[in-house]
């Protein structure tokens, strides 16, 4: 299977990075841009056939390694590779 | 030869180039804003080091669209002098005013040390006062300076003979060892196809004292007051 | 936020004894509104308040004739000559650390890095003081990891050169590492900018990033020892901005070229509340500030948690009402948010209106006046007994003690971490980490430069707190000595566990003593500083760690010298030598034990032999110089040797103390000096009253010790640089 | 709506951080993880109502600013806000 984590910082998170990418937007012209939240995104091969330990294993990876989260939630998607 | 520094929010090492400038030049740079688009009558063109908009998405993505950067494509377009260091570098690329991409470095960490180069050409403005191949010390001072391009862009660049300088050891030579932030072909720095933009990782410009370690950068700066 | 009823038991989990908040009552005489018991619980927390360290700080000595602002504002100030000041001082973020390694110190730089611009100084060096667990405890590569990181992170994209530090491990962090930061900037003298607020009716200016809910009761956090429900606390985690920082530092530094400014204070601990109270408490007026016109990131932020937020990248003006367009358009040229949000009363009333309602309103006086203060309990450490010196006997050679002494983690080369921090910004670096026992940086566009330390030695603290107060005063007054430089005043960091036990407060009231004594007989006063308490994790306190930051300043920057050793001159050690091995790294990194006095701090022989040493290196006699400090003289002598690149040969020392006492001892107060004539030197120096002997002389490329042992360089420099990238796995 | 770009370094790029990614998992004792490689991913918060011309919208900012074409592939995703 095909694991992909995406990392998001909190709600609530200042989001440095966010907060210029949606200034540099504006600067280029761009209107109708509200919040911008920038995020990771890891995508992962995994040997695991079988979807629901696919994801169970991608979300320890996640709390283990991936996500501070501390700071950071994440969420998880499967597909087959 | 009149000298301007353009700067960007969050460039940070203006004041040295700035030094290393004026002592070369004997006068001091003007300082261009990011939002201006009238360059006078400026000749050479620094990007400085730094980390413009916090090096925030891409290192040099948010600079390379600001309306100062119009300015600086049309001086180099008519052939005007351009230097980018490090961060200067890293939007030269991202411009699309010279090839090739800097990425993370290999080790995935921010390298702050002394590196050696090799001057692969002295017939430019730039390197005229080195000797060809001499070698010389500079600090590096990045977290993304892993030159990338792709094979023909870099067999171009090496068939043009368009590589400015290479990471190399103190003796001289090129090996994995000596280029530790990982880059392509050990190139630390290359000139655009007329040789009047010049990009490159490491500071020349934190090198041009005898008290500070060396005057090691200075020829850098004496090719182009000369030139 | 809560429902719940505002009482004893809510102030309780807002860090206020039951007497606090009694007392809190008693000012308000009427019931607290929420803000307001937010406002009481931070400004009355140990880290805003000092109750449990006052009594004690006032023991230090302040004063000296280039001192120009001692501890009270946000950084020391002291007069450097050229019509310029230094300003400077150290923070620690120990707690945010441990929870989120990156973040907490990039922001404990950040905060450190305003308190210093704040006064009108360009920051032009960082430094830090840190302590980890065991390397082989679990989580210690990380925090490793991510304190270096958010350290590199926050200062290599403001600007600032990282330019010295230390570090130590020790099982005894292991939950609660330490991190220290010190900012050092320059001003001019006549532009100095002080926090007082004044002139009723001027507009109280916000600048900055806008507020979020980050941090709320940080400064009470810090003030507040981890238990097992540390994981719980963890939302208080601030984010640093670096790049706002850096925009706000121009931006700053912009509006002090003019008379705009009354007064000006950043937002560290406990944000909006602590700088609004503490620019109108010093100033003896009022503040009244419209919550409302704060520029806030969210929706819904109620008045308590806007008066708590500790959002970093924040600064509070008081401005003259005629200016303020002009310092609108200067903040807005930087893409900084500038908003008014109150103005100055004469009610000496702290209110902070919100939504047409008052949140707060808090009489000034009494809140500053009647802080609390504890005098609490000590138990006076009991003064370990000198080691004996037939319980450290050897059975180990010289180069082999030293080749495993170098390799080990408080011993071990550091250039794995200060690699990763940009440390030739700035273009005025003259001694980078690493090259001198103090960084030396020139200030632009002059000859003088200032040499610039951090020291402490724990395991000497925990020994004999009042002998490792003192000791760490000396060292860093040494270190900045063996530059060349003046020493002129000292910042410190007192880290300690819980102040409620006698035993800690105990070791804290002992190590100021021995500061004190140290700062009096060194002329080397104490100008600003921080205190850290209640670093323990589940009832185990750190080693007391009292560290200091100091700075010196040298005329002409040219006549620093470093400690690399060169080809073909002669070692000369200054100082006398007894072979102490008591809480020697030796002893415990090579016997194993940890026993023992530390070594004596002689302060009329420090102080002797560190102004014929500077009288020397300033006169041109010196070509390397290094103090002897931990692992001893063979240790200091391998180090200049490493450094150089050049082996050395030494001789025998004196036949009466036996020779891992010799060159592995710790005695206090020694230099070694790299000099041409060595006999001449040692000539002077005993005419000078000082012991002096020539141990060696350097070239070749093997270091060969007196007992027949002989040890390349480059073995040694192998040794020295594997622990690093090895434990770190890169 | 809603624009999620994600941005990824293209085949034939080195990703050193993927694999230092990798590297850490076996380390933690994950077994059977194949390639991984990390990107980012950007949040927008568009005004723009309509699917079509979001969409086309976020991929002007990817071109534009988002992604580095020379060493990054992206992709678009939309959803109501
Ligand atoms: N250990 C200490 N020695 C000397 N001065 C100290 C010490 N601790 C704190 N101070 C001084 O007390 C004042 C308040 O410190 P602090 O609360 O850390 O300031 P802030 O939070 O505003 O940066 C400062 O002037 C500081 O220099
Ligand atoms: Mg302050």
């Amino acid at each position: 299977m095909k694991a992909v984590v995406t990392v998001m910082l909190k709600d609530g998170v200042l989001d440095p990075q966010g907060k210029a990418i949606g200034q540099a937007l504006a600067g280029l012209g761009f209107a109708g841009v509200g919040e911008v939240r920038a995020g990771k995104v890891i995508e992962l091969e995994l040997a695991e056939t079988d979807p629901t330990r696919a994801r169970a294993t991608a979300e320890a990876m996640a709390r283990r390694l991936l996500a501070n989260t501390v700071i950071e939630s994440f969420r998880v998607q499967v597909e087959p590779a | 030869m009149k000298p301007g520094i353009v700067l960007f929010p969050g460039i940070n090492r203006e004041r040295d180039m700035a030094i290393a400038l004026e002592r070369a030049f004997g006068h001091a740079p003007r300082i261009v804003w990011h939002t201006e688009t009238d360059l006078g009558e400026l000749d050479l063109l620094v990007l400085p080091g730094g980390f413009s908009y916090g090096d925030y998405l891409r290192c040099g993505a948010m600079a390379a669209q600001t309306p100062v950067m119009g300015a600086v494509r049309a001086h180099a377009e008519r052939g005007g002098y351009v230097l980018g260091v490090c961060n200067g570098f890293q939007i030269l690329t991202e411009a699309g005013l010279l090839p090739g991409a800097l990425l993370r470095n290999a080790g995935l960490r921010f390298i702050s040390a002394d590196c050696h180069l090799r001057v692969e050409r002295t017939d430019t403005a730039f390197t005229a006062q080195w000797q060809q191949g001499a070698v010389f010390r500079a600090p590096m001072a990045h977290g993304d300076g892993n030159y990338f391009a792709d094979t023909a862009t870099l067999d171009r660049l090496e068939g043009e003979n368009l590589v400015a300088f290479r990471y190399v050891t103190a003796r001289g030579e090129v090996t994995p060892e000596a280029n530790r932030n990982g880059s392509a072909r050990s190139i630390a720095g290359i000139f655009s196809p007329n040789l009047r933009v010049l990009g490159l990782m490491p500071h020349p410009e934190d090198l041009v004292d005898k008290l500070l370690g060396g005057e090691d950068g200075a020829p850098l700066f004496a090719s182009l007051a000369a030139a | 936020m809560t429902q719940r009823p505002i009482d004893a038991a809510l102030a309780r989990d807002f860090g206020l004894s039951e007497e606090e908040y009694a007392r809190a009552l008693a000012i308000m005489g009427r019931p607290l509104t929420l803000a307001e018991l937010g406002v009481f619980s931070v400004m009355w927390s140990e880290h805003c308040s000092y109750k449990s360290s006052r009594t004690w700080l006032s023991q230090l000595p302040t004063k000296a004739p280039w001192v120009i602002h001692g501890p009270g504002e946000n950084a020391g100030v002291v007069e450097i000559g050229h019509g310029l000041a230094c300003v400077f001082k150290m923070e620690s973020h120990n707690h945010p650390s441990f929870i989120e390694p990156y973040q907490g110190a990039a922001t404990g730089v950040g905060g450190i890095l305003r308190d210093v611009f704040t006064m009108g100084a360009r920051p032009i060096a960082n430094l830090n003081a840190l302590r980890f667990g065991d390397p082989r405890h679990p989580v210690t590569r990380r925090i490793v990891d991510g304190v270096v990181r958010g350290i590199g992170g926050y200062g290599n994209c403001v600007g600032v050169p990282t330019v010295g530090g230390e570090i130590n491990f020790h099982p005894a962090y292991n939950g609660n590492p330490l991190v220290n930061a010190m900012t050092v900037g320059v001003a001019p003298v006549d532009r100095i900018f002080l926090s007082a607020a004044a002139g009723v009716g001027n507009p109280v200016v916000y600048v900055g990033s806008k507020t979020g809910r980050d941090g709320i009761h940080g400064a009470t956090m810090a003030s507040a020892e981890f238990g097992k429900d540390a994981e719980e606390k963890r939302p208080t985690v601030q984010v640093g901005d670096p790049f706002t920082e850096k925009l706000l530092i121009e931006a700053c530094l912009e509006l002090m070229q003019t008379d705009a400014i009354v007064a000006i204070q950043d937002m560290g601990a406990a944000g909006l509340t602590s700088s609004s109270v503490e620019m109108a408490g010093k100033g003896g007026v009022g503040i009244d500030l419209d919550l409302d016109a704060v520029p806030q990131r969210e929706t819904g932020i109620s008045a308590y948690e806007m008066l708590l937020s500790e959002s970093q990248e924040r600064m509070l003006m008081v401005l003259r009402p005629e200016k303020a367009e002009a310092a609108r358009m200067i903040f807005e040229k930087w893409q900084l948010d500038f908003a008014v949000i109150g103005r100055i009363t004469d009610t000496g009333r702290f209110v902070a209106r919100h939504q047409g309602r008052v949140e707060a309103d808090i009489p000034l006086a009494p809140l500053a006046d009647q802080a609390p203060v504890y005098q609490r309990p000590i138990a006076e450490p009991a003064k370990p007994a000198e080691l004996p010196p037939a319980r450290a006997e050897n059975r180990w050679g010289l180069a082999e003690a030293l080749e495993r002494l170098l390799g080990t983690p408080d011993l071990a080369s550091r250039a794995w971490v200060w690699e990763q921090y940009d440390s030739t910004i700035g273009g005025q670096t003259v001694k980078r980490p690493g090259a001198a026992d103090a960084a030396v940086v020139r200030i632009e566009g002059q000859t003088m430069a200032l040499a610039l330390t951090t020291d402490c030695t724990p395991r000497y603290c925990a020994a004999d707190p009042e002998a490792g107060g003192r000791q760490a005063v000396a060292e860093a007054w040494r270190n900045l000595t063996a530059t060349g430089a003046r020493p002129l005043a000292v910042t410190d960091n007192l880290n300690f566990g819980n102040p409620e036990k006698p035993e800690v407060m105990g070791a804290f009231a002992a190590a100021i003593r021995g500061m004190a004594a140290a700062c009096e007989a060194l002329n080397f006063p104490v100008v600003s500083g921080n205190v850290s308490l209640y670093n323990e994790t589940e009832g185990r306190p750190i080693l007391p760690t009292p560290a200091i930051g100091a700075v010196g300043v040298i005329d002409d920057a040219a006549a620093a010298v470093g400690i690399a050793l060169g080809p073909w001159l002669d070692l000369v050690l200054i100082g006398q030598t007894r072979g102490w091995l008591g809480q020697s790294l030796w002893l415990r990194e090579i016997a194993g034990r940890e026993e023992g006095a530390p070594p004596p701090v002689d302060l009329a022989a420090e102080r002797a032999a560190g102004d014929f040493v500077r009288g020397l290196i300033l006169n041109g006699t010196v070509r390397a110089c290094h103090d002897v400090s931990d692992g001893g003289l063979l240790v200091a002598v391998a180090e200049m040797a490493m450094a150089g690149n050049v082996g050395v040969r030494l001789s025998a020392g004196p036949r009466e103390i036996p020779g891992h006492a010799y060159w592995f001892g710790e005695d206090q107060g020694r230099y070694v000096l790299a000099v041409p004539d060595g006999p001449a030197v040692v000539r002077a120096a005993e005419a000078a009253g000082l012991a002096a002997v020539r141990i060696g002389h350097s070239g070749g490329a093997d270091l060969t010790v007196p007992d027949g042992g002989t040890i390349s360089i480059a073995k040694l420099r192998a040794a020295h640089e594997a622990f690093f990238p090895a434990f770190m796995g890169s």
